[in-house]
């Protein structure tokens, strides 16, 4: 293993970026992520690699779209509002069928807000908040050290999948500094796809479009990538199961406010209440199944969210009335913490089911 | 976490004050070094827009086990270097917490009676060891005095990892750090 | 006899969707030309605007992009920065270019970005089916100034290449026509100048085109070509605007 | 006679701006319609005015001719 | 009742909007909503009112900001890659509680996609395509009578709950002439507002904001939002039952698919089918209620949308599992034919509940 | 003795968030005394940007809007149409003015819109505390250039008067600094132009103002203003642009 | 939909050929001469991006109902005038459907024998008549001879308020309209 | 004497601007810090040299000095 480094959530992320051989950025500052451009423009010169600070968000996911169609590794972040401008661009990823990975470390909306730690894009990232059927992967780290290792694997995914990659965090994830590994260095050349662009030499020319005037033609296009999903949605489920097995109360909760759920469940164990958490990894595809059991085996849910019911809604269709879910969340940047949730929990456990 | 709570090593702290007073600094000096000691870490600041003459605070935590909050409504202790930091942490202190203020600026006393108040004249004992500057260094030492949850040695290996070379800042801030120490010591009880 | 004059090999022999007498089609022609000329077709890649040009790809044997409504210079730039070596050309409207995507258009010539733009001009929006475009003549009637444009509520065309000429990152900019055949041959030359203006690494290229659209001017393609030259020329003079020093 | 053009009907539209680009005026709009159901241009040159100049094939939006010169007549190919 | 007149969707809208009393209008151009665009070209100018054609989808919307912010009624109108782009002034318009009117029409995507028409923008308009938690109050139209009235009302609801509302039709919607009467002009004279902007004169100034950098007060104005959305989710459901009563099997469908499936269903009718439909004119808020009551009486329902399962998932929600929902789909600009509707509800009434 | 000196009424009577010797505050307080000496404090309408001014609205006592990012000239635009009879103007930084906002910048003036816009050019993004800006000059330092800016990666340093002046929609374009009271007067004349200009029906104005950001300058503020005039003005030549015609 | 399953009045009718030929007017004038004497109508274009020479259709209903689905997969007429149209438009027929094809343009004969085909010379038709450009006409005459669905006033009503005023216009147009009706009548029995 | 100034704490932030600017060299930076701890600007002016010329004022960003002149002496309020 590596030495420890002691870092900010958002170094932590641009640094795994860089491990995981990303050599091309492009983003505009925003706060609570600027840390990431500006590690960036440090970091990639020194491996041979470009930062670009984009003159917008707009350009930002554009630039990384056209880099993304030669095959190379390829990021970009950005928070809230400046998500919301790359909507369009990130439909047209999708829609190509290129991989890259796009960081959101969100902050508290609607409109500018503010720049507290939110959750509160959840619908966008794992619904999609461009138009048309397409879906992000999107993975949701509660360390800094599984930052790292989510966004080494976001480029995988990407890759394996052609299709962008989000990594959720919000501003405190970004801001908080841990001790992180970063696991041995992943080979940095990336084998020649079969569909990048990088001139015609010896070969047919390649073609990068998203434009299929004929509908049934553009049905199939939509099929075909619903059906990549799908593989998606069957092997790449992620969570984490925390003191559930015994739980009569299961907390659904990610990110942030996952980790701070943790310290309630260990106080709440002290207090003799039987909490445990399931915490999705994976937004998108979201642990249903998982959920589901929870659901049939009786235990009681409570969904802490820094959001006003987003992840909420999937609980719900996950749960599909098997089980009660309460809800209790902190909205506008306001982190819930562990006290209230020790609260919420022990509310839940006393209702009658 | 609730003092009594939780085994094995665990502490937290809040460390407030103005913008300038090195604050984040103690904070992350203290993480890193208990980070280096094997442990279990976090830091997070406060943060706003870049605007001055606000109110800046962050939050250490160290432990031996994985750390869940890395945000503590009622911490185990808070380091204050100015008026409004006392306001704003004194009433958050758990029952028996820790209590360091610099008294340089902070100009008045505690109002809890439940808590382990002690004010310390940083800024007056580090322009005596040489760097008024380095009255954060002061208040840390006070800090892990009390708490003894990272050593002297790390600290100062710490702080020459994160500082680099420069020699003579690195012994003003070391000095400052046991003069910390040593107020403290002969002022009041260890807490562990 | 000697073939003098034959359909360049960039191009693949398939028929257009343009209408006819449309400009698009000479201007096709003229980058192929140029690239089978400066023998670069398998280092070239295009980026294909939206507009009536979206379906370049079609028609151009290159490695291609389709980008979105204006974001065609950030896809080049993002392509660009990869492959220093390629030689990256956007094409695009009056609409992709100086309206929606007027941020892009500033900036890559600002950063200097070492691509080429081809910028067809033709004062509508064709492919969304006679709107007006930013570069639309003051009292030109579009489906949305049915009553002739009006600069106190619609504004005044804008001179993409007076613009672009006052950024230190552009190094050729240019404007030429396709209304007869002397202005094609300059057209042409125009073009293989910002090509090889990219290729020598100066900086940022751009020529815009002033180009019929028969259709939506709803005019004869003979009348579209008089009225490029007897009226938008008025407005958007010919010429260079911006040089490269020789070595 | 010193050039010809061939014109492929299956690309022409029929816009004449050859018609008009001709300075030997050797071109007109045909009155048959093509299989893609354009007037296309037609090359009549019965007197072998054609220079070979290559004016129609500069202007034609759909490079639908192809031009042919006497090498003797001709300059080099350009 | 006034006369009847012959119109596309596109224009209805248009024009019902002007009887409305909207006197400005910013739009950018994009297939297949041109005609909206050019009718307000034409017809602005003759009321005193302003059309403007920005200079993208970003600037119409915050042009429509700004109008907004003075208090006059305003409208704009995309498809689907215009209306990724304005995703992050509609979250501002949301936040700063402005009154106006959004008209989507849906054509294929993701990416440029094609310009047929598609429900794939179910999610972005009703779950929240941009930042932060906010929700448009959506109504969605089958007709080109109702896209008259549905348009008129969403000015009016835009006014009661200072909140943007959108319109939401597709290609077909847009493309398709049918008569349409206009209910009498309303008034055009609105009220001054107590928040709008006009010149602080006589009054102190007023302010439109989004931005609390401090999180507590952030909350405060999210929950406020919240509680005005609790308010129309109370008031504002609007459906539509057609045949339900008697009916086995009840499709789901809304716009264009609902109108198709109408015929659907007196051809299952007549082949001894009892079918119904049971079809959102709201679709935020949702009539969650009365898809469970459906489910509650025991009947089948069969979901059928141009989209890969996005009304689907809150009719999932909606049933709590106490039915099986079927789903059925054509997507990229395929408009299922009630002849395939026909098919699947024949299947879904064979399959054993 | 007299009170030759006050604070404006326009501006309330508070201390602003700005960081010591700042330029935002002066150019504020020459906004007010436009406004004041114009007595349109009550047919004003102020758009403030996302930067440092966001809070613009908590020091000027008139309708003010907040914007999004670089959307200000837009939402300028919208109320503007609505009222023509009203004061618009945008105040925004160079980021939101000439990155973010570039289309909307252009464009604004392209319409010939009668509104008003304070562009404050620090070279560097404030708020978000000290990234490279699209007027960072080359060699400039910054968060996002830490060796410097270089033109090869980064471009180069955009000028907006410059731009914007080759538009027949913009009727007075000037840049002025804020680094010396002599300058600082200047600066007030030009904003006070810009303002009699919009009044006057003539079309779009433009002020630039050069301005010290000393915290991400890591400068003093004495240091800073003299950088300003040393380094800043070099690239950003002061002086009136377009000026209206007299009538 | 299906002959026979609905009762009342309703006919459907898929019209298709190139790009000029007018078939987009004649619907709209069909559909709006139906509105006109209180029926339901829907007329609805196949769209794309401007792009010359491809083939464009519209279909048009007429009920005295409210109409459901403006989309007709399986209509009871198509009016075709050019050989795509026909290829594309005679399968979806239903049994016993109407087929008009303009035989100026279309050169073959109908496949299906399930089906009433009628050819009509349109173009010559209306060049008799005095205008080339009303082949449109022609065939929507014969198709309003065959379903009865309109009125000829009402057309001719529909005519001139979609027209306005030309004349000598109208008059070719409705001539063209009756030779169409003539020519069915003379040639193919009443469907109704 | 034909002016002076008045400083408001308050509002000074101790940027040293209007010190650099005096022609008079009447202001300095003091040493005591501001409720809002900043040094503010201190106007000393024992000789009476304040020609209320109001450059301090113009310079000063946050808008914290209050300039006073003799009518007779100065001009008129401009
Ligand atoms: C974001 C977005 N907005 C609008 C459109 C619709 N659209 C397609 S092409 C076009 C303009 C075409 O005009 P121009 O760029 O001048 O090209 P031309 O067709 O005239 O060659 C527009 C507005 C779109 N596809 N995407
Ligand atoms: C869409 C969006 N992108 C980015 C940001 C973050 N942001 C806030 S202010 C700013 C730039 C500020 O720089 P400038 O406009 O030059 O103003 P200054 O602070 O220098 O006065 C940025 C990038 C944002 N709020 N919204
Ligand atoms: S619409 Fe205009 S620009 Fe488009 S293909 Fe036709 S003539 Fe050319
Ligand atoms: S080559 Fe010249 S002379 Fe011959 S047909 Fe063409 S234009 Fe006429
Ligand atoms: S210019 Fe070309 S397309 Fe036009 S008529 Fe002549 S040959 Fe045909
Ligand atoms: S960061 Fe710079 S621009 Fe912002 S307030 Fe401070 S000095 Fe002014
Ligand atoms: S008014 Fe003039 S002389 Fe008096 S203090 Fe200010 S700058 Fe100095
Ligand atoms: S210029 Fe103003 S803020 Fe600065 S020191 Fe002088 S009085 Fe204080
Ligand atoms: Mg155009
Ligand atoms: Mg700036």
């Amino acid at each position: 293993m590596t030495e420890k480094r002691f870092m900010a959530g958002n170094e932590a992320i641009a640094e795994a970026a860089i491990q995981a051989g990303c050599r091309f950025y492009f983003g505009y500052p925003i706060t609570p992520q600027n840390e990431i451009c500006e590690y960036m423009s440090m970091r990639l010169p020194e491996v041979g690699g470009t930062f670009l600070q984009a003159e917008s968000e707009v350009a930002a996911i554009y630039m990384t779209f056209g880099a993304a169609g030669t095959g190379a590794r390829v990021m970009t972040s950005s928070s809230s509002p400046g998500i919301s401008l790359m909507q369009e661009g990130i439909s047209y990823i999708a829609a190509a069928e290129l991989p890259c990975v796009i960081v959101n470390m969100m902050r508290g909306g609607p409109g500018l807000g503010g720049i507290h730690p939110s959750q509160a894009d959840y619908f966008q990232a794992t619904k999609g908040g461009g138009h048309g059927d397409y879906h992000l992967l999107v993975l949701a780290p509660h360390t800094a050290q599984e930052a790292v290792n989510l966004t080494m694997l976001a480029f995988d995914l990407a890759d394996k999948y052609r299709n962008p990659v989000m990594v959720l965090g919000d501003g405190n994830m970004g801001q908080m500094m841990e001790p992180v590994e970063f696991p041995p260095p992943a080979k940095t050349e990336f084998s020649k796809k079969e569909w990048n662009l990088d001139g015609a030499r010896n070969r047919p020319r390649h073609l990068i479009k998203t434009l299929y005037l004929d509908p049934p033609v553009l049905e199939k296009r939509n099929l075909a990538i619903a059906h990549k999903l799908g593989e998606a949605v069957k092997n790449e489920v992620r969570f984490e199961s925390f003191m559930v097995d015994d739980a009569d109360v299961v907390i659904g909760a990610y990110g942030t406010v996952a980790r701070i759920a943790k310290t309630a469940i260990k106080l709440l164990r002290e207090n003799g209440v039987k909490a445990g958490l399931l915490r999705p990894i994976s937004l998108y595809p979201f642990p249903y199944q998982q959920f589901a059991k929870v659901a049939e085996s009786g235990k009681k849910i409570l969904v802490v969210e820094m959001s006003l019911g987003q992840m909420f809604q999937d609980v719900q269709l996950a749960v599909c009335g098997k089980t009660k879910v309460n809800f209790y969340s902190r909205v506008g940047g306001v982190v819930p913490g562990y006290d209230e949730i020790v609260r919420e929990v022990e509310k839940t456990a006393k209702e009658s089911g | 976490m609730e003092k009594g709570k939780v085994k094995g090593i665990y502490e937290d702290v809040i460390m407030a004050g103005f913008g300038g007073q090195g604050l984040m600094f103690i904070g992350k000096l203290l993480a890193y070094s208990a980070m280096k000691e094997g442990k279990h870490v976090t830091w997070i600041p406060s943060y706003g827009p870049e605007m001055r003459g606000g109110t800046a605070n962050c939050t250490v935590v160290v432990s031996d086990e994985e750390i869940g909050s890395p945000l503590i409504p009622r911490p185990r202790a808070v380091i204050v270097m100015n008026n409004p930091s006392i306001e704003a942490f004194e009433p958050k202190l758990q029952s028996d917490g820790l209590l360091l203020a610099n008294s340089s600026f902070v100009t008045r006393s505690a109002t809890r009676k439940d808590v382990q108040a002690t004010f310390i004249p940083a800024n007056e004992i580090a322009s005596r060891v040489g760097n008024e500057k380095a009255a954060n260094m002061v208040m840390l030492g006070a800090y892990v005095a009390c708490t003894n949850i990272v050593s002297k040695e790390s600290i100062n290996k710490g702080l020459e990892e994160l500082f680099g070379a420069k020699r003579e800042f690195l012994e003003a801030n070391m000095l400052a750090f046991e003069e910390g120490m040593k107020f403290v010591q002969e002022k009041c009880l260890k807490t562990k | 006899m000697e073939v003098v004059y034959e359909r360049p090999k960039s191009l693949f022999p398939v028929a257009t969707h343009y209408c006819p007498g449309c400009g698009h089609g000479i201007i096709h022609r003229l980058v192929a030309e140029v690239i089978d000329e400066l023998e670069i077709r398998e280092k070239t890649v295009a980026v294909a605007p939206v507009g009536c040009a979206v379906l370049l790809y079609n028609y151009l044997d290159v490695d291609c992009y389709e980008a979105a409504h204006g974001r065609a210079p950030a896809i080049a730039t993002g392509c660009k920065r990869v492959h220093p070596d390629l030689v990256v050309f956007t094409y695009q409207g009056d609409g992709d270019f100086a309206a929606i995507g007027t941020a892009e258009a500033i900036h890559v010539a600002a950063r200097g970005e070492k691509i080429t733009t081809v910028f067809v001009n033709n004062a509508i929006y064709g492919m969304t089916a006679g709107q007006m475009a930013p570069t639309t003549l003051i009292g030109q009637k579009s489906t949305t100034t049915p009553a002739g444009r009006k600069p106190e509520t619609a504004g005044f065309p804008i001179r993409m290449c007076e613009i672009v000429a006052t950024l230190p990152g552009a190094a050729y900019v240019a404007r030429v026509s396709v209304s007869s055949p002397k202005n094609v041959v300059q057209a042409k030359k125009a073009i293989r100048k910002a090509f090889e203006t990219q290729m020598r690494g100066l900086g940022y290229s751009l020529v815009e085109v002033l180009s019929q659209c028969p259709t939506n001017w709803h005019m004869t393609p003979f009348e579209s070509v008089k009225w490029v030259d007897e009226k938008m020329a008025l407005y958007y003079p010919l010429g260079e605007f911006k040089v490269p020093k020789e070595e | 006679m010193t050039g010809k053009i061939v014109i492929n009907e299956d690309f022409c539209k029929g816009c004449a701006l050859c018609v008009n680009a001709c300075p030997q005026k050797l071109l007109k709009t045909a009155k048959h319609v093509s299989k893609t159901s354009y007037h296309p241009a037609e090359f009549v040159d019965a007197e072998g005015k054609c220079t070979g100049c290559g004016l129609c094939a500069l202007i034609c939006p759909d490079v639908a001719i192809q031009v042919f010169r006497d090498r003797k007549a001709g300059g080099e190919k350009k």
